[in-house]
């Protein structure tokens, strides 16, 4: 197992070599500059050239991409250019705040999509299925601003219910946790549940019409055992591949609009401003920890199928 | 058996009996006539203009009335639609052909060193988060008109390509591509004249899908200030509504915000429709 | 007409980067043959043998590892691209699954049109004619020519494939399986245009099937194939009038007939045919062979000429070996 | 498996029911010894990023820089126009008659905050020799300090001990620590705006044990003497808490400026004799969205001030001139509006030949005309309607009216609209569609900069200036934006300055030719006249003959069509009843916020739940 | 003679597809008796696989549906029995045994958890038991080392010992009556005549009766008592194996039974066959279904479809107006 792991570790590397070469070239390399958002009001040529060589804009290009690979073998990334803060301590009060924020509602859009999925493909073509489908395809078609705008009115405004905050975060008790979590969660599942129902819907449907399928039948398995022992493992490939894969973006760009808009102080919302600040510290952390992040999901994922399909194998 | 009925012909039939499937395809070539309205200075161009009264209620000479600063709302969400068809065009048509044809190749070269190449790009594209990849691409190419393009593009083609590569390899151990090269078919053909044409139903899938999430990120890119740089998008009359909506002045959220789920919606259902008509499955 | 010189073909699975790993698979393994024009050599075996590869081994559609083809006294192996590329012309193939042999997207016009475009045969004013003449030939309307391969049977879609094979005029056509999914009573049809049309150009055929009575009524000479290894070659009357290998015989006796007054003596083999990953040592049939001896474990057996040097009856068992000649008569003394 | 579905669906809404329901946090919170905590909850529609004094060059930075740290100098609480008065320095400072020498005397016994940062954790006394520190932390070249330029030059020795390798154990001349409590600063020539410059967040006073200790991570946690200690700070929300040991000086509200024709009714009263902080808690959201801030501010229980938004205007406001409220609010809430001490102005770039100054005179004098004519085309009053609600100041000159009444003896016409006169210079001066230069319009991406911008391109276009020749350039980060304005890269370049002090050189300085890009002078003006009259001013103290020459600037940045100026916002801020004090972002931001109060409990009204 | 255990009345199934309503069933009438066994042939298409799947419920609808006739198995007619009640007739009391052996079994469960189930749920037994149970089928239906094997996954076997799971799993609750449907066509020929020769020998250990369904003639022949010929839907000729192959009487029947390639000493130079394609079921000719392929169609032929009835010149069950007259062959 462990030999396996360094193997699959030693596989990824081209992969985070790919997305941290990509990230470099494009953010850094051609990213923001931030000279002179540091510059102060009234800067002279002399400063300037100070900061440039402070932020090491003077360097080569391949002395900077070096560099960056060093700082991600040693997980060093210094400080960020904005606050100043240690990059590695800002990542770990930002990212379980990300999670926290974006779990429940990741969880609940999965959970309920299978749930719905199974649903609609057991009653296919009757009007459950159609209703759910319906439903599926209009939660499709609204945008995420569109319901973060909506839901922030409705639940937490004077205008509607008034039952949650505007905006905020806070973990300190379950019970504040609850209070700032919900209405970013049911925008997540909202905004989820629609493709989720979709896609596993015709994962389902397609393990509804195996052979094996109609053998568990002709052997008299009922129909919750079908569905929900057989179908369900036979369906953990899609399943697991769809969820695991979107975890990295979930974490980072999915929480990136909530946060901005709730204001809460989560790494996609630490990402983007650094994006649109130039903060490359953290850009590289963040782009270097995303690669990690892909690989060792990777692993995890493989390791996933080998759990419930025997025909894995895991070389 | 109808004589010389091919596949295309045959998922037409298909298609005019999809009642759903027709209404919505109505109304997205409604909405595409607007754009080609707007685009033949028909109408809507009168979007930036200001008009003397801000915030007027909608009337006759301003349908959905007027903005805080006087601009038409109607014209404007109008005027919209060609950007939301340019970008998803764009983006839908670039990215469905980079995408079958580095999928085609990756798929035909499966396990070979382009096949490697070619995965190793998609994982690394894929492994970046979208976001900050359009981000990074527009900052890249410093505010140019067609940064958001050049990064959904970038991005889009790589889904399209695991599909045309998975179908590929599915393709190319038929028979049909055996006798192709037992006639002595060359490589380039085989992929391009044999197996391509094979999975144009799935092109054509993917790409109506690829335009919808295209113009939905649209939305939220220019929220995020990421995207449309001159004229107005949804997304931009969506990120103005956001300061008025607080206030009950609903004009602009509703005629961006419904003009887009609209349009979304049809799309969604166009390409589903689209989908049963192509089924292979169905239509053998 | 065609000569096929210790072929073999070996495939490398898995492994990484480096090569480290890897297992090789060896699905065809010094196979000799001749094959005289107008003349039809059936190969049988059951699935996983080697004879699907083999066939396209000889066409060069998978690259073989060792080993010569010849072709009307040329070689076909051991030629660049291009000089392959002419010679596709004289060698074609026929497949088994009707529904994928053709292209879905394409006419059968653009089908059939496509190799004389490709090699410039014949004016292109005069290469629709040629189509159409040729699709009467196997039977079907020239109105056909306009259609698509999903209007057309299972039956039909294989004669369109065997107009494909014949567009080109070749010498030579490997038929793989190209009956096998056919419905018997629309089997029969195409198994007599083969044939008619194997009298008519005097073309001669590599037929791969798995079916012992198909090959039977179509092949002059007879192949049976185990794991990569041509066991049994002989004149096809010859072959089941007296079948030498323990493997033919077997084979011969679980075929089920049609009739419920044959009581056959079946020799039913034991156990399953080992992987081609991983063969037995020795004689790859000693672990099912009723005859198997010592020596078939350990030592691989040679090819052994029963008939004589005309008419030869090759056998690869060491049942067969000059030293067991001998003991072999007595045994058929017993049968 | 339906029924089962169905099940689990239920149990799932159940949950989510709960999840709805479990929300805890209205009970006030508590202190140590249980009785309520004062918790004030302020918001700001900005975020700081960095609180190291040497970086602390926002407006929203200097919100918290100034409540942790302490400068010498402060603004009085209620005073306007703004005047300083001593905060550290235990009086303002002795200037000797050269004018060269200021002497600042400490007060004794002021203590840093209680760190880990200092030798047992317990803050030890400030001293002079700490002020001396701090600014020379700004001339240290590894701090990249963005304050640096308030005393570049002059200050004796200073520059140089920066440029030779900043060693701190050496003293600097200008930077004379008398005693311990005694500072002397030597400047190299009159610097009249010197005492101003104590007063800004980039003075502020930093141990070296913190520096040492937290090194660039001082700029999340900072370590002064100011009424409170940082407890919490993110990007969305920053938490302090009193600092126990705040030196104790009781409030004197008439010394502060308070008038009861002006103030009565917000209750300050109440601190009276009082020493600040009085509350045990100041937390500040960051709210960047107005929509969200305002609803916010509106359910109640969540933050306790805010700014009215634009969009708002209507509804909160009964009449714009004079502003009053309408009664439901003034009900509701307190309130008060604040004139910004800046200004927005839209400058044109001086540097391209095409639209500023050019070595042929003919052409020279066409720029001049074209500029004169979009700036002529200018609707100040729609542009004050549609983005300021009607009430922002708009005024002529570059002066804004924080700083001075200059404006007032400057003729309106730079600022009324004048289509006719515009479309008649320009085609006096042979302007036509055809030959109009292509401008190029900068912003930092934003939906009301947009907006600015495409309102800006209307009333151009009214002139007829062809749409499609002046093309929007957006820069998604104020550092790209500033850059391509250092760089000299945009033709119209609209801009914001905010006051560092209220002294109209802050702004005359914009115009400065030496300041040229990538100094301040964004316009890149050149002026050879104006060059000579600043230099001039610039080593004067205040006084009618100053003001005569500042004005003759002014003239002559207006006379020229430079930029196309100004306006200055004037804010409403609205704060809930139960909060005492007296909002003002306008000036450094912040300073204030030491002199809130709460009401106590017991007068509360219960927030709404 | 004792009461049939299963008896097939016009049974009728439609298909719907896109472009019309296929008659996959068209009156279906045969019987089964207690330990017989029954072939079905016929070629791709003649609905022989519906039937089977008709008889446990297991038609996938839509689109296809049971319009009409009866399924009575030991009496009771399973088209009336509900979903729960019907689980229980499947796999206790009809079993079946499928095609395709690479896909009929549970790719992610061990051999023993999909046997054991089946085990638990029909017969009662204690995970334990049924697990002994299962063990004890997979020697029966010999394989090799079963303790072993029961624990391996459906793709660690070989296509013929998966066969052999299933003919284990279909027997193990000595059912009365198993349905057999092409259950050697996936295999090899050598491994196809281990795997018939078990099953009949175990169905006749057991007793049990057996519908064998195949397209293989030579299948039929070699382990049926009886047999029914299928045509497009239509069941055409009936009769004991022995008759049926030495005189066919339905010229369908005869052709088929001809165009057979077989091992013959001497090589024929043509092989027989019946003209034409077999219909598609949307455009099934009127009258006889054989009609249009019929070499020796009468008039009558082509008006009215012929009823089964009893043959009197063979003595075979045979719908035909001009049957083949003579002997075959």
């Amino acid at each position: 197992m462990l030999q396996y792991t360094l193997k699959k570790l030693l596989a990824g590397l081209p992969l985070i070599l790919g997305v941290t070469f990509i990230s470099f070239v494009l953010m850094v390399y051609f990213g923001p500059d931030k000279t002179y958002e540091l510059a102060g009001k009234n800067p002279t040529e002399e400063q300037i050239a100070q900061i440039r060589a402070d932020l090491g804009y003077d360097q080569p290009f391949f002395k900077r991409y070096t560099n960056y690979v060093i700082e991600l073998a040693t997980l060093n990334f210094g400080h960020s250019d904005s606050t100043g803060e240690r990059v590695t301590r800002l990542l770990g009060r930002t990212i379980p705040i990300s999670l926290a924020l974006t779990l429940p509602g990741f969880v609940l859009g999965n959970v309920i999509g299978i749930l719905l999925a199974l649903l609609a493909a057991y009653y296919r073509s009757t009007w459950i299925d159609k209703s759910i489908m319906t439903f599926a395809v209009v939660g499709m078609s609204v945008s995420f601003l569109i319901i973060i705008i909506g839901f922030q009115v409705m639940f937490s405004s004077a205008y509607g219910l008034n039952m949650f905050p505007v905006r905020g975060w806070s973990m300190d008790t379950l019970g504040e946790y609850l209070y700032y979590v919900t209405v970013p969660t049911l925008a997540i599942v909202f905004v989820s549940l629609g493709y989720n129902t979709r896609f596993y819907r015709a994962v389902i449907v397609e393990e509804l019409g195996k052979d094996h399928i109609r053998t568990a039948r002709a052997y008299g398995a009922s129909a919750r055992s079908i569905l929900l022992k057989r179908v369900l493992k036979n369906s953990m490939i899609p399943i697991i591949t769809r969820i695991m894969f979107s975890i990295p973006l979930v974490v980072i760009s999915g929480s990136l609009l909530i946060e901005s808009y709730f204001g809460i102080p989560g790494v996609g919302k630490v990402t983007y401003d650094a994006i649109t600040t130039g903060d490359q510290p953290v850009l590289k952390a963040v782009v270097g920890a995303t690669a990690v992040l892909f690989v060792v999901v990777l692993i995890v994922t493989d390791v996933l199928y080998r759990l419930f399909d025997p025909r894995v194998e895991l070389k | 058996m109808s004589a010389g009925e091919s596949f295309w012909s045959k998922a037409w039939r298909k298609f005019l009996g999809d009642r759903f499937g027709l209404a919505s395809a109505g109304i997205v070539l409604g909405y595409f006539v607007i754009a080609l309205g707007v685009w033949l200075d028909l109408w809507g161009q009168q979007w930036s203009t200001l008009t003397s009264g801000s915030n007027l209620p909608m009337s006759s000479a301003h349908w959905f009335g007027t903005n805080l600063s006087g601009q038409d709302i109607f014209d404007r969400a109008i005027y919209s639609t060609k950007t939301a068809f340019e970008i998803g065009l764009s983006v839908a048509v670039l990215s469905t052909i980079l995408g079958a044809i580095l999928g085609a190749i990756s798929g035909f070269f499966a396990g070979r060193w382009s096949d490697e190449v070619i995965l190793w790009l998609m994982g690394t594209l894929d492994s970046i988060p979208f976001y900050l990849f359009v981000a990074a691409v527009a900052f890249a190419l410093q505010g140019h008109p067609l940064a958001m393009h050049a990064a959904m593009i970038a991005t889009f083609w790589t889904t399209t390509a695991r599909v045309v590569r998975g179908e590929v390899m599915k393709l190319k151990e038929l028979e049909f591509i055996e006798a192709a090269r037992a006639i002595g078919v060359p490589q380039h053909l085989i992929i391009f004249r044999h197996i391509l044409p094979n999975t144009s139903h799935l092109l054509l899938v993917q790409a109506t899908i690829v335009f919808v999430s295209a113009i939905k990120s649209e939305v939220i890119l220019s929220f995020l200030g990421l995207g449309v740089q001159d004229g107005v998008s949804w997304g931009l009359m969506i990120a103005e509504s956001t300061q008025e909506v607080i206030v009950g002045q609903f004009k602009n959220f509703f005629a961006a915000s419904g003009m887009l789920f609209v349009l979304v919606m049809a799309f969604n259902l166009f390409s589903d429709a689209l989908q049963d008509a192509l089924d292979p499955k169905k239509v053998h | 007409m065609l000569k096929v010189t210790r072929l073999s073909k070996h495939f490398h699975i898995g492994g990484n980067l480096l090569g480290r790993g890897k297992s090789t698979l060896r699905a065809v393994h010094d196979v000799s043959f001749e094959v005289a024009a107008g003349q039809t050599l059936g190969l049988v075996g059951e699935s996983g043998c080697g004879k699907s590869t083999l066939g396209r081994a000889v066409l060069r559609l998978h690259e073989p590892t060792s080993g010569t083809v010849e072709l009307d006294g040329r070689p076909v192996t051991g030629i660049d691209a291009k000089a392959l590329h002419a010679r596709r012309r004289e060698m074609q193939i026929i497949f088994q699954d009707p529904y994928a042999s053709l292209n879905p997207r394409r006419t059968i016009l653009d089908t059939l049109m496509e190799p004389l475009d490709l090699h410039n045969i014949s004016a292109p004013s005069e290469r629709r004619a040629r189509v159409e003449k040729l699709i009467e030939i196997v039977g079907l309307r020239k109105q056909a020519l306009s259609r698509y391969p999903h209007e057309f049977s299972g039956g039909q879609r294989q004669r369109i494939g065997i107009a494909r094979a014949l567009t080109l005029q070749p010498k030579f056509i490997v038929a793989d399986e190209a009956v096998s999914a056919l419905d018997v009573s629309v089997q029969a049809q195409v198994l007599n245009l083969i044939r008619e049309l194997q009298d008519e150009f005097g073309i001669a055929f590599l037929f791969i099937s798995h079916d012992l009575a198909v090959v039977q009524h179509i092949s002059h000479q007879v192949g049976v194939m185990y794991l990569g290894q041509m066991v049994e070659l002989a004149e096809a009357e010859t072959l089941f009038a007296q079948p030498r290998h323990p493997y033919t015989r077997a084979l011969m006796s679980a075929v089920p007939v049609p009739d419920p007054h044959t009581e056959s003596q079946r020799i039913v083999l034991s156990g399953d045919v080992p992987s081609p990953l991983s063969p037995p040592s020795g004689c790859p049939f000693h672990t099912r062979c009723p005859d198997a001896m010592p020596r078939c474990k350990e030592q691989e057996p040679d090819n052994h000429n029963c008939g004589t040097p005309e008419q030869a009856h090759w056998v690869r068992c060491h049942l067969y070996a000059p030293e067991q000649v001998g003991l072999q008569s007595s045994q058929d003394a017993h049968a | 498996m339906r029924n089962h579905a169905v099940t689990y669906l239920a149990t799932l809404l159940v949950a989510l029911g709960l999840v709805a329901c479990g929300k805890g946090t209205d009970q006030p919170a508590t202190g140590s010894d249980g009785s309520a905590l004062k918790v004030y909850r302020h918001s700001m529609d900005g975020a700081p990023t960095n609180l190291d004094p040497v970086h602390s060059a926002t407006i929203y930075a200097n919100f918290l820089v100034l409540n942790t740290y302490d400068t010498l100098y402060s603004y009085k609480y209620l005073t306007r126009p703004y005047a300083l008065k001593p905060n550290l320095a235990a009086a303002m400072p002795e200037v000797s008659q050269d004018g060269l020498t200021y002497t600042i005397r400490i007060k004794p016994g002021v203590r840093f905050v209680d760190d880990s940062a200092f030798a047992n954790g317990q803050g030890r006394e400030l001293v002079a020799s700490d002020v001396a520190y701090s600014l020379k932390r700004h001339f240290d070249p590894s701090n990249r300090s963005q304050g640096s330029w308030l005393w570049a030059g002059r200050i004796k020795g200073l520059d140089a001990w920066g440029e030779n390798g900043a060693d701190y154990s050496q003293d600097v001349e200008g930077l004379e620590v008398i005693d311990k409590h005694t500072l002397a600063i030597h400047l190299t020539k009159p610097y009249p705006q010197l005492t101003y410059t104590l007063a800004v967040g980039f003075s502020a006073v930093v141990p070296h044990e913190a520096v040492t200790k937290y090194g660039r991570e001082l700029s999340i946690r900072p370590v002064g003497s100011g009424p409170f200690r940082m407890a919490k700070f993110d990007t969305a929300k920053a938490v302090l808490e009193a600092n126990p040991h705040f030196r104790q000086e009781p409030i004197d509200l008439a010394a502060e400026g308070f008038d009861p024709a002006v103030h009565g009714g917000l209750g300050l009263e109440a601190i009276e004799g009082r020493s600040p902080p009085f509350i045990d808690r100041l937390e500040i959201d960051f709210i960047l969205e107005t929509a969200a801030r305002w609803n916010s501010f509106t359910k109640g229980n969540e933050i306790q001030f805010t700014s009215v938004p634009v969009e708002q205007t209507d509804t909160v406001l009964d009449s714009r001139d004079p502003i009053e409220l309408k009664p439901d609010w003034t009900e509701r809430y307190h309130s008060t509006t604040g004139v910004e001490a800046g200004f927005v102005f839209t400058s044109l770039n001086m540097d391209k030949p095409y639209l500023g100054h050019n070595d042929d005179p003919q052409q020279d004098a066409r720029n001049r005309e074209l500029r004169c004519a979009m700036r002529d085309a200018m609707d100040w009053t729609a542009r004050n309607n549609r983005f300021y609600s009607g009430i922002g100041v708009v005024f002529p000159g570059i002066v804004p009216p924080a700083a001075s009444d200059l404006h007032s003896k400057l003729s309106q016409d730079s600022v009324s609209r004048n289509l006719e006169r515009a479309r008649a210079r320009l085609k006096k001066a042979g302007w036509t569609q055809d030959n109009l230069p292509t401008l190029e319009y900068g912003f930092q991406n934003s939906v009301t900069s947009r907006q600015l911008f495409e309102q800006f391109r209307g009333f151009m276009a009214d002139i007829g200036y062809p749409s499609s020749k002046i093309k929007p350039v957006s820069f998604a980060t104020f550092g790209d934006y500033n850059k391509a304005i250092k760089t000299s890269q945009l033709d119209v370049i609209p801009m914001g300055w905010g006051l560092d002090y209220p002294d109209s050189e802050n702004t005359l300085q914009l115009f400065y030719g030496p300041n040229h890009t990538p100094g301040s002078n964004n316009s890149n003006y050149s002026n050879p006249a104006f060059d000579a009259l600043f230099e001039k001013t610039a080593v004067m103290q205040p006084g009618p003959e100053r003001e005569e020459l500042y004005l003759d600037m002014s003239q002559m940045v207006v006379d020229d069509c430079v930029t196309i100026s100004g306006l200055s916002r004037n804010r409403i801020y609205l704060w809930h009843k139960d909060v005492i004090g007296l909002p003002d972002r306008e000036i450094l931001g912040g300073f204030w916020l030491r002199y809130v109060d709460i009401k106590s409990a017991d007068d509360q009204t219960t927030p709404a739940s | 003679m004792s009461e049939p255990l299963l008896k097939v009345r016009d049974l009728q199934v439609e298909f719907h597809t896109d472009k019309g309503v296929a008659r996959a069933l068209d009156g279906i009438s045969f019987d089964v008796m207690p330990g017989e066994t029954l072939g079905i042939v016929g070629e791709s298409g003649c609905g022989k696989s519906v039937t089977s799947l008709a008889i446990l419920g297991l038609i996938p609808s839509p689109p296809g549906r049971i319009v009409g006739g009866q399924i009575l198995f030991q009496g009771q007619d399973l088209l009336s029995l509900s979903e729960r009640e019907m689980r229980k007739v499947r796999g206790r009391d009809i079993a079946m045994i499928f095609q395709e052996p690479m896909t009929a079994l549970d790719p992610v469960f061990t051999i023993a958890t999909q046997m054991g189930e089946v085990l638990r749920r029909h017969q009662g037994l204690t995970r334990k038991q049924a697990r002994q149970s299962a063990i004890d089928w997979l020697a029966r239906v010999g394989i090799p080392s079963p303790e072993r094997r029961i624990d391996d996954y459906p793709h660690q076997l070989s296509g013929g010992m998966r066969q052999r799971v299933m003919i284990a799993m279909a027997l193990s609750c000595e059912p009365k009556l198993i349905i057999a449907d092409e259950p050697t066509t996936a295999l090899d020929v050598t491994i196809q005549a281990q795997v018939l020769e078990q099953i009949v020998k175990l169905s006749q250990d057991l007793g049990t009766a057996m519908m064998l369904i195949t397209h293989d003639l030579g299948v039929v022949a070699q382990t049926c008592h009886r047999a029914c010929v299928m045509y497009c839907g239509k069941l055409i000729e009936q009769s004991a194996t022995g008759p049926l192959f030495a005189a066919p009487a339905h010229p369908y029947t005869a052709g088929l039974l001809a165009s057979v390639p077989r091992i013959r000493t001497q090589r024929l130079d043509s092989l027989p066959t019946i003209a034409g394609t077999v219909p598609d079921l949307l455009h099934l000719p009127r009258g006889c279904r054989f009609v249009e392929r019929c070499g020796q169609a009468i008039d009558l032929c082509h008006s009215a479809h012929p009823p089964l009835q009893v043959d009197e010149h063979s003595g075979h069950e045979l719908a035909c107006y001009n049957p083949v007259q003579g002997e075959a062959r």
